[in-house]
């Protein structure tokens, strides 16, 4: 679907483009450690130390209260911890390694992002086209019907769902522990089907908007004209010309909608109605306990979220770019 | 409605080839349109229903007739907004016509279904305006002209792909460029590979909608040349959509003129430029500039206003708002000028909504007290010689009424006039006679229902003094009566 | 068509999706897994005590019977009883309305005082340092999560530097005016704002940057348009140009945008309220649904989603108001 | 680029207002320079006409635009002169940058932005192709004509030595405007005059119809409109930039008989770009063919039409199918205009490559000949007759340019200028 003329304004405006570049060396960082993340993990992120907790990163000191023998009495003794290459980040407040939570919690903030966008971008351009291109009470009841899932407020609408649905979630085995490549990791990785499901089930609308003003306007292009003259079929049309030619908006759209499920996501995992606890938005929500004492806990997943943000709404950007040169972009969407 | 020309197969008009003789056509048409409309509705949704707002319906199309022979080939000209766009995509099938019938062939074309449609659509081709959008920018020049083959199962995969190729190379084009992107042609090429496309099925009838209109000059002259060869090569038909009338004169055989939805005058190519009956193809042609340097010399006397819109088109003749050759009724003996002035200032007034307050304002009194310097002011504005035109009972009548809107009594007013100075222009609705060159004008020939129309309006007018029939409702089911 | 008929259309509209909404939520208690009876029923209540509670609740009605006893209670304001406190539904859902409405407010204010001007700068010193300071501000604040802010905002400035408190509220905002003219004081109004402070900033930090955003990019294309070169054609003074022509019809359709934008903000609210323990409606419907209550549930969503319908049928009416093109197309 | 030597000043006249010599805009895209405007000269009398006709991308637009300095980033005037005849101007600037100065006449080019814009109004004025697009949606038609009475107005109300720094209407007299109805830019007075300029132009209602916004109007009555907001400033020059072609026939013959009568009123000189030859025959006392950036041919009206010398003026009319004398099969130029971007221009008369007559010397760049009078054409046949022995090999230009030409159509002058404009 996508033409050389495409690739060429692509690979161009990357050339031109210094934001761009970031946007792709972001997003590779979050993908790199989504995948190999049993690779790169220095340590088990399930894996609790008391012993170890609370240490902080690495260049980093901290006063740590703990309780000693001194003189035969227990006292509170202020000691000061130094972080270390061992936990390069820091650990959590029971001993967890941070960093191997940061790139473990990037897969859940990845596939989430991923497949909730692309359910949703199914769902919502199948809906919306067939409802702009044929029009009628087709088209009004799906709008009216849009305009009432519109009226809930998204992160409302989510936390509603899976609190009320409970969280759903399905271990999918780790092929790199699988293979015996990565010793002591978590055997299985838990996906958060209800969480998915549920940011799919109240995005898709967006998509739908977007290919029904497409498909409305592309149903007057004099080439859909021309088909429809010649006796295409209407699957024909809305397969041949109506979807490749609608492609660019929705694309950037999805692009776009990763990155909002990713904060959605995130902050579902911050209210708790996750039911994973390898998220970015889980370690906020405990590093918050914590904030007089162990400011990383709830600050370095943070920053993880804002740059895998970033690096997405950077690639949407570039797509819009590259791809829509002359096209007036409705804006997002969203 | 028949013409009077021989069927021929040279498309390209020299002089010699040009059909003059008078012998009855004896072929049938290949496409008829009889009574064609097609009407949009506004305000019709459920909300409306429930607000009780009345549809309010914008008739695009309005009872069209013509025929279109083999071989020939028909212009529809009209300025935008006229329909003849609409027109063509409705007898196309591309939009649901609202009444009337079309026959391609002999057979019903909006009572086709399966084969026979799917035949129809192989026979019938259409080719757009725009070389921006009627090309799918995500298909190569190849595959744009082999879909048409794909629809319909021609050939084999090798076979389409060796006839795109033959047809992109017979419109001008090149081989190598098959598998180019719409983009990367120029605008006079785009429209050869639409026209590629429209050839590829081998049909015998192409509506031509607005072919050239997008294009420069010099590639405009280009395709034309195209065109013209490509109809006497393969023995086409076309049906030319145009507003460009010095294109429609170069390429037509015969010309149908569009105004407001309806076809106001038909007839040879020839006789429409030479001898336009309708005051509507007199004014466009007479609008038309020429490139010639004694153009700018010529007295040109533009229309007057705009072109209503079709949510509320006058009552009788669609035209009469802009006419410069409204019929006066018998007992009024004005020079045209004057009553046209009279025609304008009534329309203002019943259709525009005449700004008194300017009016005043203009006079010099703001304050509405000095009714003769309001009144000077309206003979001064509103009308080129009232003093040396208007005498006795029309400057009488005409008193009266400015007496009437100086005290704000508008209905009064447009009564006043409406009784002296109806026209039967606004009470029948003119239309096409059966000959070969007709015009819906009541100042030609007009059918029999139409002539009596115009009797009973008459005698009404005489007993009544024209007070009902000016509304236009009434009238305008004497003048629909008559399809 | 007429302004007033716009406007009557638009408000059919409006309580036609409104209706959608009411039974949308009503459903929501269908499609959900286990009864309300398991969470009011005591863990070791007999069947016979559950079937009581359940005809106490109304539960053992046919579906349609409770709907159209829900609507008719409704159009009362009558949300049922919380089956956690026994208390009318609809008096908990209004009495934590204000707390969200002020917050949602103060956010959007902060948004458009510090958006509208930063996305004109940068539009009109394009590719300069300010542009470049814009544009990084407004990426970053679209793309950090609200409560992530709100957290570091708590952290730096309330822990660390203890300007601001860490949470709560401790005065509302119509009480706290209420002081000025009955006690003379301003004091309800500074504690007002020092506990509303660091909320607003957080939900407002995404607001500013989507406004700076689109104004930018909407600005650029008005300034871009054949009018605003027709403008300067006949001398306008380039401040004209800028202000009255290209920036009015930058932010007519922004308007719109953030018409639909209050879903985003509303969502915002609840997520900063369970940061900041803010005590509106967010709280309230996060409490509700892990309590499964839910007469607060239904009356807690039913009141967001029509507030939306109406706010934006309300933007709707303005913007035909200051455009009336709308009106005539 | 190396230009030709002879220098382009033809026939000056005493009675020219405007003289415009070797105008260059270019436009710096990704694509490459494009030389939009290259080195363009012609006069423009008081009181006269002059018509530039020419195709799409031939660089008419912005030879428009130049004249009022409206050209955008990133497209720039790169050289040339407007000599601009004004006494009270040249007296003013005599003394300060004599350079600019010649006689009556001032290089607008030289003086100083604010000064070139406080010309916009009363010297220079510019109506649009397409009045939908040149109104501000979102304000009454009466406001948008106000302002342009009103700029007129302050302009007169001021010394002409600080007309510029009248322009100073800030942002603080803006918000001021917003707050106070009497501190608004737009006073009742400049709104009255509004309404008899609408009236002027043949607005029936003038009063009501200027309270409507430009959606309410017809496309004629707004075209109609644009005129009277041009005329505010009763400027000396108005730029018509394809006045009347998104119009239908029977509302273009009503605007053009408006101009013209307006023109004669008024006695301003109008400059007229289309592309219509009917139009320019219609309205142009003088006319120059732009082709390619230059401009190919120019004379009175007559020189051009009856007797044109460029074979590119000479395709241009046998392209169009004539209403009166239908006939035989129309001839087009061959081939399509090319995209104006420097790189692909090779040095050499832009139209040899469609040109009927090339020969081996149109692979110089041609400077512009005297044909006699005013009548002046940048063809070598000036000079003497076609020669067949020297023509061109059939297809001498294919593979280098033609498939480039092809795919360049959207990219060529207008387009571009177009393009820098929206671009975000």
């Amino acid at each position: 679907m996508i033409s050389d003329r495409l690739k060429r304004n692509l690979k161009k405006e990357f050339r031109n483009s210094l934001l761009a570049k970031v946007g792709v060396f972001l997003m590779l960082l979050v993908v790199l450690s989504a995948t190999f993340a049993p690779l790169l993990a220095p340590h088990n992120p399930t894996q609790t130390n008391p012993e170890q907790a609370q240490l902080p990163p690495l260049g980093f000191e901290s006063e740590r209260e703990t309780s000693e023998f001194v003189d035969g009495e227990v006292q509170t003794v202020s000691r000061s911890v130094e972080g270390s290459m061992e936990h390069p980040m820091g650990t959590d407040a029971v001993g967890r390694d941070m960093a191997s939570r940061i790139l473990y919690g990037a897969r859940t903030s990845l596939l989430v992002g991923l497949i909730g966008s692309a359910v949703a971008a199914i769902t919502g351009v199948t809906v919306g086209l067939t409802a702009g291109y044929y029009g009628g009470r087709i088209d009004d009841g799906l709008m009216r019907f849009a305009d009432v899932m519109l009226a809930f407020p998204s992160l409302v609408l989510a936390v509603a769902l899976v609190g009320l649905l409970g969280p759903l979630t399905v271990p999918i085995p780790d092929p790199f522990v699988t293979a015996g490549l990565a010793d002591g990791m978590p055997e299985t990785f838990v996906f958060p089907v209800t969480v998915t499901l549920v940011v799919a089930l109240v995005n898709w609308v967006w998509f739908a908007r977007i290919a029904r003003g497409e498909a409305l306007s592309l149903r007057q292009e004099e080439y859909v004209k021309a088909a429809r003259s010649m006796g295409a079929s209407d699957g024909r049309i809305i397969l041949r010309h109506v979807l490749p030619n609608s492609f660019t908006p929705i694309l950037v759209l999805a692009t776009i909608q990763v990155a909002a499920i990713i904060l959605l996501e995130s902050a579902l995992s911050f209210l708790g109605f996750s039911g994973t606890n390898l998220s970015w938005g889980f370690d906020i929500a405990q590093g918050r306990n914590y904030l007089a004492t162990s400011w990383w806990i709830a600050s370095i997943p943070g920053l993880a979220i804002v740059a895998a943000v970033i690096g997405i709404n950077l690639i949407g950007d570039w797509l819009r770019d590259a791809l829509d040169p002359g096209i007036e972009g409705e804006s997002g969407g969203m | 409605m028949t013409d009077h020309d021989e069927p021929h197969d040279d498309a390209r008009r020299t002089d010699d080839t040009r059909r003059t003789d008078d012998t009855r056509r004896t072929d049938e048409p290949l496409v008829s349109v009889r009574g064609l409309e097609k009407y949009y509705y506004e305000q019709d949704t459920l909300i409306d229903r429930l607000l009780r707002n009345d549809p309010v319906s914008i008739k695009a199309v309005d009872g069209v007739d013509f025929d279109v022979y083999p071989g020939e080939t028909l212009g529809v000209v009209g300025e935008s907004g006229c329909g003849k766009s609409t027109t063509a995509e409705t007898l196309m099938r591309l939009r649901e016509p609202t009444g009337g019938s079309v026959t391609f062939d002999g057979e019903e074309v909006f009572e086709m279904d399966g084969d026979r449609l799917s035949e129809f659509r192989k026979r019938a081709q259409v080719m757009f305006q725009d070389p921006f959008s009627s090309l799918d920018p995500r298909m190569t020049a190849g595959q744009i002209v082999r879909e048409p083959l794909e629809i319909h199962g021609v050939g084999t995969r090798e076979e389409r792909r060796e006839r795109a190729a033959d047809l992109l190379e017979r419109v001008g084009l090149s081989a190598d460029q098959t598998d180019r992107y719409p983009h990367e042609f120029s605008g006079g090429q785009r429209q050869r590979i639409g026209f590629a496309r429209a050839l590829a099925l081998e049909p015998e009838f192409i509506v031509l909608d607005e072919p050239v209109s997008a294009l420069d000059v010099s590639v405009q002259a280009q395709v034309l040349n195209l065109l013209s060869d490509m109809q006497a090569e393969f023995d086409l038909t076309y049906l030319f959509i145009a507003h460009d009338l010095s294109v429609v004169r170069h390429i037509c055989d015969r010309v149908a003129v569009m105004y407001l939805g309806e076809v106001v005058e038909v007839g040879p190519v020839d006789e429409i430029f030479e001898n336009p009956d309708h005051p509507y193809t007199e004014a466009l042609l007479e609008s038309v500039p020429r490139a010639d340097t004694d153009e700018r010399d010529r007295e040109v006397t533009a229309l007057r206003g705009d072109v209503p819109s079709p949510r509320n088109p006058p009552s009788g003749c669609s035209f009469r708002t802009r006419c410069p050759k409204v019929i006066p009724p018998d007992e009024v003996d004005l020079p045209q000028k004057s009553y046209t002035d009279v025609t304008t200032l009534r329309n203002r007034i019943e259709r525009e909504g005449l700004d008194l307050e300017f009016v005043w304002e203009f006079a010099g009194d703001p304050d509405r007290e000095d009714t003769a310097a309001f009144k000077e002011t309206m003979r001064e504005e509103m009308f080129d010689s009232f003093d040396a035109d208007f005498a006795g009972e029309d400057a009488a009548v005409m008193d009266e009424a400015f007496d009437a809107l100086a005290a704000g009594e508008v209905e009064t007013a447009a009564e006043i006039l409406r009784e002296r100075y109806a026209s039967v222009c606004e009470a029948v609705n003119p239309e096409l006679p059966d000959s070969t060159h007709p015009a819906a004008c009541h100042l030609r020939d007009q059918p029999a229902d139409v002539r009596e129309a115009v009797a009973a309006w008459e005698a009404d007018d005489g007993a009544a003094a024209g007070g009902a029939v000016g509304d236009g409702a009434p009238a305008e089911d004497a003048g629909s009566s008559a399809d | 068509m007429s302004l007033a008929k716009f406007l009557v259309r638009r408000s059919l509209q409006g309580l036609f999706v409104i209706w959608g909404v009411v039974t949308a939520v009503f459903m929501l208690r269908f499609v959900t897994p286990g009864s309300p009876v398991d969470f009011v029923a005591p863990l070791d209540a007999s069947p016979e005590l559950r079937a009581r509670i359940a005809a106490e609740l109304g539960l053992d009605q046919p579906m349609y019977i409770q709907y159209l006893d829900y609507l008719w209670g409704l159009l009362q304001l009558d949300m049922g009883y919380s089956y956690i406190s026994s208390t009318p539904a609809a008096a908990r859902v209004f009495a934590r309305l204000p707390a969200t409405i002020e917050l949602a407010v103060a956010a959007t204010v902060v948004a458009i005082v510090f958006s509208i001007p930063l996305g004109v700068i940068s539009a009109t010193n394009r590719h300069e340092p300010a542009d470049y300071a814009a544009t990084g501000f407004s990426l970053v604040g679209i793309s950090t999560p609200n409560f992530w802010l709100g957290i570091m905002l708590v952290l730096l400035v309330s822990v660390q530097l203890g300007w601001f408190p860490t949470g709560r509220r401790a005065i509302g905002f119509w009480p706290a005016v209420q002081l000025i003219w009955q006690e003379g004081t301003l004091a309800g109004i500074v504690v007002w704002l020092r506990y509303i402070t660091l909320p607003a900033i957080t939900l407002g930090t995404y607001f500013t940057a989507l406004i700076t955003r689109l104004t930018r990019s909407g600005m650029l294309d008005e300034l871009g348009k054949e009018y605003v070169r027709a403008a300067r054609a006949k001398g306008l003074p380039e401040t004209l140009v800028r202000y009255k022509h290209a920036l009015r019809n930058t932010l007519i359709p922004i308007i719109t945008i953030l018409g639909l934008q209050l879903g985003t903000l509303i969502g915002g609210a609840v997520i900063t309220e369970a940061v900041f323990t803010w005590p509106g409606l967010g709280t309230l419907v996060i409490d509700a649904i892990n309590s499964r209550d839910w007469p607060i549930i239904q009356g807690s969503l039913i009141v967001i989603g029509a507030g939306f319908v109406i706010v934006n049928t309300i933007v709707d009416g303005l913007y035909a108001y200051i455009n009336p093109q709308v009106v005539y197309e | 680029m190396v230009d030709d030597d002879i220098p382009s000043t033809v026939a000056t006249s005493e009675e020219d207002l405007l003289r415009v010599e070797d105008l260059e805009t270019r436009f710096f895209t990704e694509e490459g320079q494009v030389n939009a405007v290259d080195g363009v000269s012609f006069a423009v009398r008081e009181s006269d006409v002059f018509g530039i006709v020419g195709e799409s991308g031939s660089g008419k637009s912005v030879t428009a635009l130049s004249l009022l300095d409206l050209v955008e980033s990133p497209g720039r005037i790169t050289g040339g002169h407007i000599w601009y005849r004004n006494a009270d101007l040249a007296e003013e600037h005599r003394e300060r940058t004599p350079e600019a100065v010649d006689g009556d006449f001032v290089d607008v080019l030289q003086l100083s932005e604010g000064q070139r814009r406080a010309l916009r109004g009363p010297s220079f004025s510019m109506i649009f192709q397409d009045a939908m697009s040149a109104f501000n949606p979102s304000l009454t038609v009466g406001e948008q004509i106000a302002e342009a009475v009103e700029v007129q107005r302050r302009a007169e109300a001021n010394p002409r030595s600080v007309r510029s720094k009248t322009q100073g209407y800030g942002l603080g007299s803006y918000l001021s405007g917003l707050v106070l109805p009497q501190r608004d830019f737009v006073n009742r007075q400049s709104k009255l005059e509004a309404i008899e300029l609408l009236e002027k132009v043949g607005i029936p209602d003038p009063a009501e119809r200027a309270d409507e916004y430009p959606s309410q109007f017809s496309g004629g009555m707004l075209q109609r409109a644009m005129i009277a907001m041009a005329l505010a400033g009763e400027p000396d020059v108005l730029v018509a930039d394809e006045p009347t072609t998104a119009l239908d026939v029977t509302i273009q013959a009503q605007i053009l008989n408006l101009l013209k009568d307006l023109q004669a009123e008024t006695d301003m000189s109008i400059v007229l770009i289309t592309h219509n030859l009917g139009v320019v025959a219609r309205m142009c006392d003088r006319v120059g063919v732009m082709y390619a950036g230059e401009i190919v041919e120019r004379g009175t009206l007559e020189d051009v039409f009856d007797d044109p010398v460029h074979p590119y003026t000479q395709g241009l009319l046998g392209s169009v199918p004539d209403l009166d004398r239908p006939g035989d099969r129309l001839h087009p130029i061959k081939g399509n205009v090319p995209d104006l971007i420097d790189s692909h221009m090779d040095d050499r008369c832009y139209f040899a490559d469609r040109c009927p007559k090339a020969m081996e010397r149109c692979l110089d760049p041609p400077g512009e000949r005297q044909v006699g009078g005013e009548h002046a054409a940048r063809c070598v046949l000036v000079d003497g007759e076609y020669d067949e022995s020297e023509a061109l090999a059939d297809g001498y230009f294919e593979g280098s340019t033609a498939g480039d030409a092809a795919a360049s159509e959207g990219s060529t002058a207008d387009a571009a200028a177009e393009e820098a404009t929206s671009d975000d």
